[in-house]
């Protein structure tokens, strides 16, 4: 096993690797930005190495000073955590010339998968349903005029090296065609650096179920089930649950096989994710893509079937077989996700970086908190705003969401906007509560939410819930008022409380 | 102390005096007794006839008058007037007479800008598109009228706060 | 189901039971001493009533002040939480005849359970094996020696009343019993208002294991598994698991039988515990008491079972059936918990009152940690010093100790001493790993960690990192001199950041 | 700056500098560059050889030049005197000369006292029995000696430094 893992990545994974490192007795290295200097997953790591400026490119998608920074501290492997260099190639191949452990698929494997013409290509070779569509990147605007027309609208733009949603757009005519092309390209080429975009036939309130897939050096292939990612704001992911809401063993079963037969198609070692599209109605599933690294979600698969996916990935990479068998899984349970992020719900999601200047996190049963910063860090425009992923399990679904509206109350989260009033209230939407969900969940969830906000009367509740928010910044007031007139004279115990409240509040204000 | 406090586009009168850990307070002409503690800077609990209020009160990073509430899950943004020393905000921003001033609400990059001088646009219409944290977003006009003034180009960065474009 | 429940208790399990109403949308209504004004319990609740000074005679355990409190916010139920009036028959008929619903089994059966020596009787009448020793307490001291001399040496003393280790004597020659017997009448006084004691022959190697049983109003009595309890400190529980190491399915289910008959004898109903010690040897089991209430280390059974006990005791008080039946019921992986007490392991346990500067609790897969403070808190002389119980989950136990080993090295606790560095310890001793248990593993581990400490040496990185900590306490004079010597001088971003830190130091030392 | 550092009853010479983030100490001649952030107080992040140490620097209840330092999860207590500015504790508490002075280590009842004047005590025989947070704790004697002074008696309630009662 290994004696030392350099982790190329921050925030949450970075420190969800650190811990899973601890567990096995193994010493976790960090990397960071210059941002990151004090950030929490350099202050779980034993050692630390500065590789840059705050912006990625300059830092932690920076190959030779990170294998520079493996190399220097003796570490044997490399975990690459989610994003950054996770599903980079070159990256996985440059660490294994160094004679180094990437600890994820090799390099061919990840080629394979990694544009999703060639991974809906293997898939279709190795027998696995596809959405029908593009296999190669669109030439021009001309082509996907064309190919559209072919299958009819909505059709779907996809960017080549996309993941995460980004560089998606749903076009629901010809009309909002041109101006869509142009912007999935831009925001591919910005995004991961090529603007090759694709186009696929859009299934109308499709539910999106991925297959978590595990494999070892030994030809052991296995899968621990679904989670359903439906719930998606921009194509992006923010809420996800094991197992999906249809739990339905049968077509676990045959997901679950078919996953399975496109990883053996390309040799896949360590975890690895296939996403399917289902069509609610039919039951029917798509191949989307495989995402050949650990996924944000993987949490709610942990939790439902024990098995803890870093310390796998770490067994599997020093050449161990899997700890467990396909049919020693088992799902226990009930857990959903909910990715916290620092955007502004009341302002079109926009980013909200800022120094988090309060911090309560959630705790008691069922509750899990994957957090990358603590009370005091500064949440930078640099990196993708997610700022924790909360998941909960229960024994039913209805446990699970339970604990999950609680857990969202008590998570308090000062300085910054997060996206944690909008969790609350999807935890509260008889959609959502019912497990009616599609990818299509979001906007009549937003349209709900506005027809109710429309008819709602304030109570006396609200009101004094209200009023006790305006004595409260009164009293902010008065305090900052009194501390500046009686500065520096003797005070009582009492009193002082209320002076340091009010110096750090002036000390905030300057 | 007498203050105006205006929480979602509502003033409202608060009216409160202290003594340890008692206030008694008036909202509007309700009355309210209060036990409150600040354990912590910014954070005050509130015992309001035996009900439990968790207050945090955060100043805001653009404009100093604005505060964030959060009372447990809720949040409210006010803007305190202090009529005896301070000056309330006389709307600076957004739409004053007509004008509408396309500000940036954080640091990032252009990308694009979506319309040229003196174009008319609709409410609604995309004005400039910035990049941040990965995400492009596209910066609306809140009111439909003839755009008046570009002040960046794609490329640019831009901070909080920064005039992007006006419409009239 | 009820609408609102008063929890009558305070810190950890105030905040446990708070959250389990959270999860069934009941309200939950929290009663406060003068010193817990600003608690973390307080805070969690949507009311909250001051019932006294804070001495807990004055407070905590005044009946009628609570069920002043319950009636006047209407509250349909009261929560005991444990420990205060959670096994005080008189509370439990206090609460009935004011027409409310007490979260616990009948004051009839805690009366049948509540003395040790009554306890003992029925466990005698229903079949269940118990250690020899007397049923009734004793008159004197001459009595306490016929006894002993009975069976002969070591005896046990017990408070009659007790529980949790208080009032508990290990004597070991008959020179010693006439001061243990004093001190464990004025202790048994002192702690429960009851000063009698009983004697029972004491087992050598014995392992502490209890059962988990749950009875519903419906005739239902199942029993959720084992807990072993055997590390324990002053014959207080400092380390819980479930299973127990030795993990036999055929004694669990014997246990389990025996636990279930004693529970029928009494018609219980609720959530209740029946421990035993098994002799290592023989796996012979022998009754010991049984505790009318939910236990401290419920946690533990709640991580491998799966079953939330504090959301199926509202279940129950309110009418409803047991949600689970004995066949269903399953125990998956290994779940230890450890104590954090305010105490410091260096100087013999003494408690450690004072304010929490600084807290990072532990989190990630597998860690669960209920706490009862925030950074901030002031841990108080007044009452027990436990602060939280950290409890971990894992598929294996070899699992849960590396997560224990990797969550107690996370936890941060300033201000106060804490028992974190002795479970530190703990967790890295040969004999814990492999799961060697009883009940005087401490003492053991404590000769065992002696002897080590003489021969260990000072290794280069022990002398770096004691050379780091003078490093920071230099810094963090220097940054105090430095702040004293400019005060209110205009000042740059990174200089303002020590300047605050400066400001902070001179305040808490005055 | 040139400290001395008491830890475990060892004494080591600090000697430190600070430009910014960046800091060069001496610590017994050993020579370290490190870098400290210092984001929140008392918390210092240094980075050493590339090696993280968190520390976490407390003052200590009872006497004030006694700091635990918290490094991972390893603790220290360390007593700094500046030869400069403070003066060093002259060991004022145990068993200075022959004397010791048995002090509560924290608030509580007295339940018991176990000795009487003038009588003679063993090394670890209890003197006196102290209950806090529902433990009884008997406080016992670091040395052999007579009892010179009996300062409580059972029910008075004490405070953390009060002296209890003196073995010479």
């Amino acid at each position: 096993m290994f004696r030392k893992i350099l982790i190329a990545n921050r925030g949450e994974i970075a420190v969800r690797v650190a811990r899973a490192c601890r567990d096995m007795g193994i010493s976790p290295v960090a990397v960071f930005s210059e941002a990151d200097a004090g950030a929490l997953h350099v202050r779980l790591a034993d050692e630390a190495y500065e590789i840059g400026p705050a912006p990625s490119v300059e830092s932690y998608l920076r190959i030779e000073r990170i294998i520079e920074a493996a190399e220097r501290c003796q570490a044997e492997a490399i975990h690459p955590g989610y994003g950054f260099l996770a599903e980079n190639a070159d990256f996985a191949q440059a660490v294994a010339d160094a004679g180094l452990t990437f600890i994820g698929p090799t390099a061919a494997a990840m080629r394979l998968m990694g544009t999703k013409t060639s991974a809906r290509r293997i898939a279709v070779e190795s027998g696995v349903p596809v959405v029908p569509g593009t296999t190669d990147p669109l030439s021009s605007l001309d082509e996907a005029r064309r190919v559209a027309a072919g299958f009819g609208y909505p059709v779907m733009l996809k960017a080549a090296a996309g993941g995460g949603g980004k560089g998606m757009r749903l076009v629901t005519s010809e009309e909002e065609l041109p101006s869509a092309f142009e912007t999935a390209q831009s925001e591919a080429a910005a995004a991961f650096g090529n603007s090759e975009v694709y186009i696929e036939k859009a299934i109308e309130r499709p539910r999106h179920i991925e297959i978590q897939i595990f494999a070892d050096q030994h030809g052991n292939v296995v899968h621990l089930g679904e989670r359903e990612c439906s719930i998606q704001r921009r194509h992006q992911k923010v809420i996800e649950e094991c197992p999906s809401p249809i739990n339905d063993a049968d077509l676990r079963e045959r997901m679950g096989a078919a996953a399975v037969k496109a990883a053996r198609a390309v040799d896949y070692t360590g975890a690895g994710t296939v996403e399917f599209l289902v069509s609610d109605a039919t039951r029917e599933f798509y191949f989307l893509e495989m995402n050949t690294r650990l996924q944000v979600e993987h949490p709610v698969t942990e939790l439902v079937t024990g098995v803890d996916l870093v310390r796998e990935q770490i067994r599997v990479a020093a050449g161990e077989p899997l700890s467990f068998k396909q049919e020693e899984v088992a799902w226990r349970g009930h857990a959903i996700e909910c990715r916290v992020y620092a955007e502004d719900p009341e302002n079109n999601f926009l980013p909200s970086p800022g120094r988090i200047t309060h911090l309560r996190s959630p705790a008691g049963p069922g509750v899990r908190d994957d957090g990358g910063v603590e009370a005091g860090a500064e949440v930078s425009i640099y990196y993708d705003p997610m700022i924790s992923k909360l998941a909960v399990w229960g024994r039913t679904r209805g446990e699970a969401v339970d604990r999950l509206r609680r857990a969202l109350d008590e998570y308090a989260v000062g300085g910054i906007k997060t996206t944690l009033p909008f969790f609350r209230q999807i935890v509260r939407d008889r959609d959502f509560i019912e497990g009616r969900l599609d990818t299509g969940f979001i906007s009549r969830f937003f349209a709900r939410r506005d027809a109710a906000a429309a008819s709602t009367e304030v109570g006396e509740d609200d009101t004094k819930r209200r009023d006790m928010a305006l004595i409260a910044a009164a009293l902010d007031y008065l305090t900052a008022q009194q501390q500046a007139a009686s500065n520096h004279q003797p005070q009582g115990q009492e009193q002082s409380r209320w002076r340091l409240s009010g110096r750090m509040a002036l000390h905030r204000r300057s | 102390m007498k203050l105006i406090a205006e929480i979602a586009g509502a003033q409202h009168e608060v009216e409160i005096g202290r003594d340890r850990s008692r206030v008694v307070a008036q909202v509007d002409g309700r009355r309210y007794e209060v036990e409150a503690l600040a354990s912590r800077p910014g954070v005050y609990l509130l015992l309001s006839e035996d009900k439990v209020y968790e207050c945090r009160v955060e100043r805001g990073a653009a404009r100093r008058e604005s505060l964030e509430v959060a009372v447990g899950s809720h949040a409210y943004a006010v803007t305190l007037t202090d009529p005896k020393r301070l000056r309330g905000t006389s709307q600076s921003g957004a739409h004053a007479g007509g004008t509408a001033q396309i500000i940036a609400q954080m640091p990032g990059k252009v990308v694009r800008v979506l319309v040229e001088m003196g174009a008319e646009v609709e409410a609604g219409a995309g004005v400039v598109v910035v990049e941040a944290m990965k995400m492009q977003n596209e910066i609306k006009s809140p009111k439909a009228g003839k755009v008046t003034s570009i002040n960046v180009a794609a490329g640019a960065t831009v901070n909080a706060g920064d005039l992007l474009a006006v419409i009239e």
